[in-house]
Order: C-alpha cells, then sequence, then structure tokens
C-alpha cells in the first residue's frame, strides 16, 4: 500500500479521525507545558529583561508562518502534478492558520520591539518579509473564495502559490538591498537563538513542537471540514 | 523563579494577543467542522432515505 | 481515421454530464449531436476540441476547428482585418478564395460592429475555413438564423465533408448532409455506476 | 504570433483607451503627489524615484484586465485555446503587446514627469533603464495575474490583490536603482533585468496553465 493510498478522501478521513485525537492530546499538553514553562519557570534576561518570555510565542509563530506556506507549496504542486483531491484541499486548509500565525509573529514581535527598539514598527527586512507573507496569504485565501468551481480554484491557487512562492523569496532578497542603511542591527531573537543558553532553549524547543503539532491539528480538521463540505456539494449535485 | 520586571505589560499583552488570535483559530476551525459535519449528516440522512 | 474516442468521461464542474462516450470519426463523415437543452453537447464538443482533459480523445490528424456559441470576432475590426489575423494564427494562406466563398467581398472593409447576426455567423464560419482544419467541432451553428444563412452553413458542411473532412454538430434541425450519422446524447447519459466522484467514494466517518 | 500582437495593438488603437488612458492616469497619479506631500522641491527630489515607479506600477495595473478579459467575453480565447499555437505562446503574445502599449510610454513618459518632482539631472538615466528593463516584467507578472482572475466577474479588485504583492521586488529594486546615493545602480539594474528575463521566460507557462484551467 502506498502513500498515495490516503490521498482517497474516504481513506484519509478514516486515517486521520484514528490519529486526530492523539494529536490534539499531545499538541496541547506540549504547548501548554512550553509555555508554562517559558512564562513562569524561566529567569529575566540580563539584557532584555522578561522580555525574552516572548520569543516562547514568536519564534514558533514565526517558524509555523513560513512552514505553512512551504507545506501549501509542497500539496499544490502534488494537487498539480498527481491530482489528489485531498492535497488541495489541505493546501486551502493550512492557509488561515498560516495567517494567524504571521499574524502573532508580527504583533509580538511589534510588542517587544517596542521596549528594545523604541518603536513597534520598523521597516526592517525580517519584519517587511512578514508583512509581504500576509499579503501573499490573504491573496491566496481570496482566490479561494472568488472562484465558484472547487476544481477550477484548486487549480489556481495551486498555480499561483508556486509563482507567489518564486516571488515572496525573490522579496525577502529584495528587502536586503532595500533596507540596507535604514535599520542596522535589528537581529531578531533568531539570530540570539544561538546565545541562548538551555535555560531557554528546552522551553523553546517544547513549544516549537508543541505548535508544529498544533498547526497539524488544525490541518487535520480544517482538511476534514473541507472534505465533508465537498461530499456535501457532490451529495446535492446528484439530487438524491 | 518567576518574575517579571519592568516590562509586565510588554509581556502580558504579547501573551494575551497570542491567546487570543490562536484561541480564535481555533474556535474558527471547531465550529466551522461542526456545522459542515451537522450538514453533511443531515444529507446522508436524506440520501439514505430515498435510496 | 480522423478521430478516435474511447470510453470518454465529461464533467462540467463537480458535475459528471456524460459517460462512456465511444466515437470514431473517419473522413467524409458528418456527426450530428441530439438531446434536450443540458444534455451535454457543449460539454462533449468543448472536451473534443481539447478545452478539457483530453484523456481518452485520439486525434488522428492533429487539426481540429472549435466554434462555441460565439463568434470570437471583434467588432472594432474590419471584416477583412478579423479574416486576416485568425489567418496568421492558423498560418494559412486561402484569405481571398474563402472571402469570395462566402460572399464577404462587399463587406471586407465594413467594421463587424455594423454586421448583422447572421454575417456575424458568416465571419465565424469563415475562420473555420480559414483553419484548414480536418475536423470541425460546430456548436449549434445555426441558431438565431434565418433558412437562407443556415443552407449557407450547411452547404459549407456539406462541402467540407465532401473534401474528406469531417464534421461533429450539435443542432436541432435536420440537415441534408448525405452520409451524416445521428448520435444521441441519451446514450450517453449518466449512469449510478459511472458515478467516479472521488468525495463519494465509501462512507466517512 | 505577430499577428495577435498586431491584432491587439490595433484593438488598443481604436479602442482608443490604449496609450492616452495609461498615460493621463500616469500623470494624474504622479500629480497627485505633490498636492499630498506639499510643493516642497527638496522633499519630492528625494521620494521622485519612489513615486514615478509606483505611478508607472499603478498605471500598468489599470489595464491588467483587459489582456485576456476582451477575448474571454467574446469567444475569441476559446478560439485561440483550440489553434495550433499553444496557450503560452498567446501569453507570450498578449503580455508583449502589453508591454508596447503600456510599459513603452510610461518610459517615456516618465521623463518629464522626473522633471515634474524634481528629480535629480543624474537620476534620468537610471530612470529610464529601470524602468524599460522593469516594465516587461510587470506586463508578464499582470498576464499572469489576468489569467488567474479571467473567468471571475467583477474581478478587477482581485487581480490588484494578486498582481500587487507580486509586484514587489521588481518596484524595491528598480526604485532603489534610481535613488542617488544608492551604492551600485548598476547592479540593481542588472537584478531587475534579471527579475525581467525570469518572468518573459517561465510566467507564460504558469499563464498557460491558469488558462486552460478557467477555460475547462
Amino acid at each position: 500500500m502506498s502513500l498515495w493510498e490516503y490521498a482517497n478522501p474516504a481513506k484519509f478521513m478514516a486515517l486521520s479521525a484514528r490519529i486526530l485525537p492523539y494529536l490534539a492530546i499531545a499538541s496541547s499538553c506540549l504547548l501548554l507545558a512550553g509555555l508554562f514553562w517559558g512564562f513562569f519557570l524561566t529567569p529575566a534576561d540580563y539584557k532584555q529583561g522578561s522580555t525574552v518570555k516572548i520569543i516562547f510565542l514568536h519564534v514558533p509563530a514565526a517558524l509555523m508562518a513560513i512552514n505553512a506556506w512551504l507545506m501549501m507549496l509542497v500539496t499544490s504542486l502534488v494537487w498539480l502534478i498527481r491530482r489528489h483531491h485531498v492535497s488541495a484541499l489541505a493546501a486551502k486548509a493550512a492557509a488561515p492558520i498560516g495567517i494567524t500565525m504571521t499574524l502573532i509573529a508580527i504583533a509580538t514581535g511589534a510588542i517587544w520591539g517596542k521596549p528594545m527598539w523604541g518603536t513597534y514598527w520598523a521597516w526592517d527586512p525580517r519584519l517587511t518579509s512578514f508583512m509581504i507573507l500576509l499579503v501573499f496569504y490573504f491573496g491566496y485565501l481570496a482566490l479561494w473564495e472568488a472562484i465558484e468551481d472547487k476544481d477550477t480554484a484548486a487549480d489556481l491557487t495551486s498555480i499561483l502559490c508556486i509563482v507567489g512562492s518564486i516571488f515572496a523569496l525573490l522579496s525577502r532578497y529584495a528587502v536586503n538591498f532595500w533596507s540596507q542603511g535604514l535599520h542596522q542591527g535589528a537581529s531578531l531573537s533568531l539570530d540570539k537563538e544561538q546565545h541562548v543558553d538551555n535555560t531557554f532553549y528546552l522551553p523553546l524547543l517544547v513549544c516549537i513542537v508543541g505548535m508544529v503539532l498544533l498547526f497539524l491539528t488544525l490541518v487535520l480538521i480544517r482538511t476534514r471540514t473541507e472534505i465533508r463540505s465537498r461530499r456535501l456539494i457532490a451529495l446535492r449535485l446528484r439530487g438524491i | 523563579m518567576f518574575e517579571l520586571d519592568k516590562y509586565t505589560d510588554t509581556v502580558l499583552l504579547a501573551y494575551t494577543v497570542s491567546i487570543i488570535l490562536l484561541g480564535t483559530l481555533i474556535w474558527a476551525t471547531l465550529s466551522k467542522s461542526k456545522r459542515i459535519k451537522r450538514a453533511l449528516d443531515a444529507q446522508e440522512q436524506k440520501t439514505d432515505d430515498k435510496r | 481515421m480522423l478521430l478516435n474516442v474511447t470510453n470518454l468521461n465529461c464533467r462540467r464542474g463537480p458535475k459528471l454530464i456524460i459517460a462512456n462516450v465511444s466515437l470514431s470519426v473517419t473522413a467524409g463523415e458528418c456527426i450530428i449531436l441530439r438531446g434536450p437543452n443540458g444534455s451535454g453537447k457543449t460539454t462533449l464538443l468543448r472536451f473534443l476540441a481539447g478545452l478539457s482533459d483530453n484523456a481518452g480523445i485520439k486525434t488522428y490528424n492533429n487539426s481540429i476547428a472549435y466554434s462555441g456559441h460565439l463568434d470570437g470576432v471583434k467588432s472594432t475590426l474590419t471584416v477583412n482585418e478579423n479574416l486576416s489575423f485568425w489567418a496568421g494564427i492558423y498560418a494559412t494562406n486561402n484569405l481571398d478564395k474563402v472571402i469570395k466563398k462566402l460572399n464577404l467581398e462587399d463587406l471586407s472593409n465594413n467594421l463587424v460592429g455594423e454586421l448583422s447576426t447572421g454575417q456575424k455567423r458568416r465571419l465565424g464560419l469563415a475562420r473555420m475555413l480559414i483553419s484548414n482544419a480536418k475536423i470541425w467541432l460546430m456548436d449549434e451553428p445555426t441558431s438565431s438564423l434565418d433558412t437562407s444563412t443556415s443552407s449557407l452553413i450547411f452547404e459549407a458542411i456539406n462541402l467540407h465533408c465532401k473534401n474528406d473532412g469531417a464534421a461533429i454538430i450539435s443542432t436541432h434541425i435536420n440537415l441534408n448532409i448525405p452520409k451524416s450519422r445521428v448520435l444521441n446524447m441519451e446514450d450517453f447519459a449518466v449512469k449510478r455506476e459511472d458515478e467516479d466522484d472521488p468525495f463519494l467514494k465509501g462512507s466517512f466517518q | 504570433m505577430k499577428s495577435l500582437i498586431l491584432r491587439d495593438l490595433r484593438l488598443a488603437v481604436r479602442s482608443g483607451g490604449g496609450f492616452a488612458l495609461t498615460l493621463s492616469f500616469f500623470l494624474i497619479v504622479v500629480m497627485m503627489v505633490p498636492f499630498g506631500v506639499g510643493a516642497n522641491l527638496d522633499l519630492l527630489a528625494r521620494i521622485a524615484p519612489g513615486v514615478l515607479w509606483i505611478g508607472a506600477l499603478l498605471s500598468c495595473l489599470l489595464s491588467l484586465d483587459r489582456i485576456f478579459q476582451l477575448d474571454w467575453e467574446d469567444g475569441t480565447l476559446e478560439a485561440l485555446a483550440t489553434s495550433p499555437i499553444p496557450l503560452s505562446g498567446i501569453a507570450t503574445a498578449k503580455a508583449t503587446a502589453h508591454w508596447i502599449i503600456t510599459g513603452l510610454p510610461i518610459t517615456i513618459a516618465a521623463i518629464p514627469l522626473g522633471y515634474l518632482l524634481n528629480l535629480e539631472t543624474e537620476a534620468y538615466i537610471w530612470l529610464v533603464a529601470s524602468l524599460s528593463v522593469g516594465t516587461p516584467a510587470l506586463s508578464f507578472i499582470g498576464a499572469f495575474g489576468a489569467a488567474i482572475t479571467v473567468g471571475i466577474k467583477r474581478g478587477g479588485l482581485l487581480l490588484s490583490l494578486l498582481v500587487l504583492p507580486l509586484y514587489i521586488p521588481t518596484l524595491m529594486l528598480g526604485a532603489q536603482c534610481v535613488t542617488i546615493g544608492s551604492e551600485t545602480p548598476i547592479k540593481l539594474l542588472a537584478l531587475v533585468a534579471a527579475i525581467s528575463l525570469f518572468c518573459i521566460a517561465l510566467i507564460p507557462f504558469a499563464c498557460a496553465i491558469a488558462l486552460r484551467a478557467n477555460l475547462k
């Protein structure tokens, strides 16, 4: 039995129903534990004070914001090449989660930036890239909503996702040329991650794993919803 | 070991905003899931009756 | 043989419209699609034209000309400009012959916007002739036309089939085309076992 | 393909919209800037590169939906899709025609408009250079957006939402190239040219996939 078997909607529904409970429990336990550990049990950083606690939300969210788009890219390619319906629907399911993650990353970054940089928002390359990612997400979802026929919508959003990925990547590098000299030394927590010692690193790791699992849980639930609504449409169309 | 220094507001604000956003996402996901499941079950019922 | 179709399933959007179409067309043949509205005539023609998935369709002479409900002419261009555009697209050089054949000489410098419906349809037909394609796929070529224009179009189809061409036409008017064959769309109606929607397979939990 | 480009140009001229509409829009956008930010010549000189590039981009956006919409509505696109020319070739021809109708006149009109904004003398060469190598990218990316939204009624707003993010890298590099004081305008120009070449080479295939999906 190959992996592609699970692209069959009924099989996918059966499999996902089996693993969902474990995934949901694992993700909520890990995320809550990680956040509790990070929030209550870590000391304040000597330089950043207690704002360092924000990285337990900021870093996992930022990672998932990008990974959600990567997942959409892969599933879009699978849909265009192998035409597995579940794949296209999983891409659609991931987009709102990606948007939420991007918003969390931007919001926590801005809130952290206020005491650290003295401003909520600066056109720093990394912040700007996330803003650009956000508009790509909006465009992608808007296209899904605008097209009536679901398979056509899947085709068009898939190709948009692929082309969009290329241009998002281009923007990521173009941004470096564009804002050089504007905002020096605006390195975010990711760079510091290498310096943080285990007191911060371990809870951060737990939070990241928790966030990944939460993402998977939500993607599965949302994909199941999408599959159900497709079946609903199919049943109604058959008029029986 | 728990302490929040002069940045209490900042940290709490960041956590509140994130939890609200995550909560909204989870709530939206679950409520839509329930709604569609109910609609599909009703439709399947109708289909079975007609058969 | 010009065209061979085996077990073609056609869907319009998510809905399966016709199933198990098998059909082969030889030179000189004219096939007429019959069936009520919504029976899938247009859908079948669009599939044959290659506008949708083309699994199961095999063309032996890769030249198909398709004419849908719309004529594909620009009202701000003259007749001549419209037709020479298509001649450029199909890379053919029979433009003058076609204009003469369809009595379009007098109109050739008129803007298409000034033409009547029948004259526009004649332009659509002219495009088919210009294409030099072996197979013509025509969707209701005579809709909203009077008898004289209709007969002009039928004559053209007749001549095309005589010259080793072939045509597949959806229409509800009787045609006087010698080697014509009527295809009833009801034969392709979707039965329950044809349903291949992946979302209807199995039951969900 | 040549006849497709020629026909599109002829249609643009016939319908009167073509050049004039785009250029008037470009003029108005640029004119609005001093009204908005004040007539301080130093300030205008500083923001001129960005304003001119954004103006070019918006003017380009204005005529995008025409690339495929009209042919879609009157059945020409269907007929073209069943013709021997591949869809990617059709997209290339249409984007090229769009560039001749908008990109080229915009590049030329940018010179007098730059004067209105007190653009620095040394910047003109980079303005013309960056616009002439950057506008093809705008037309090709725009054609992709138009191909995606061609089946959507009143898709104009959506088209802008989809296309503008794709314009970001071109805008950043292009406008930066014109800005005096940027250290390596030639390098930025090369990058803009690279984006354009990339778009010309690959976007038509993406357009073909999108058109194929819409025609189904």
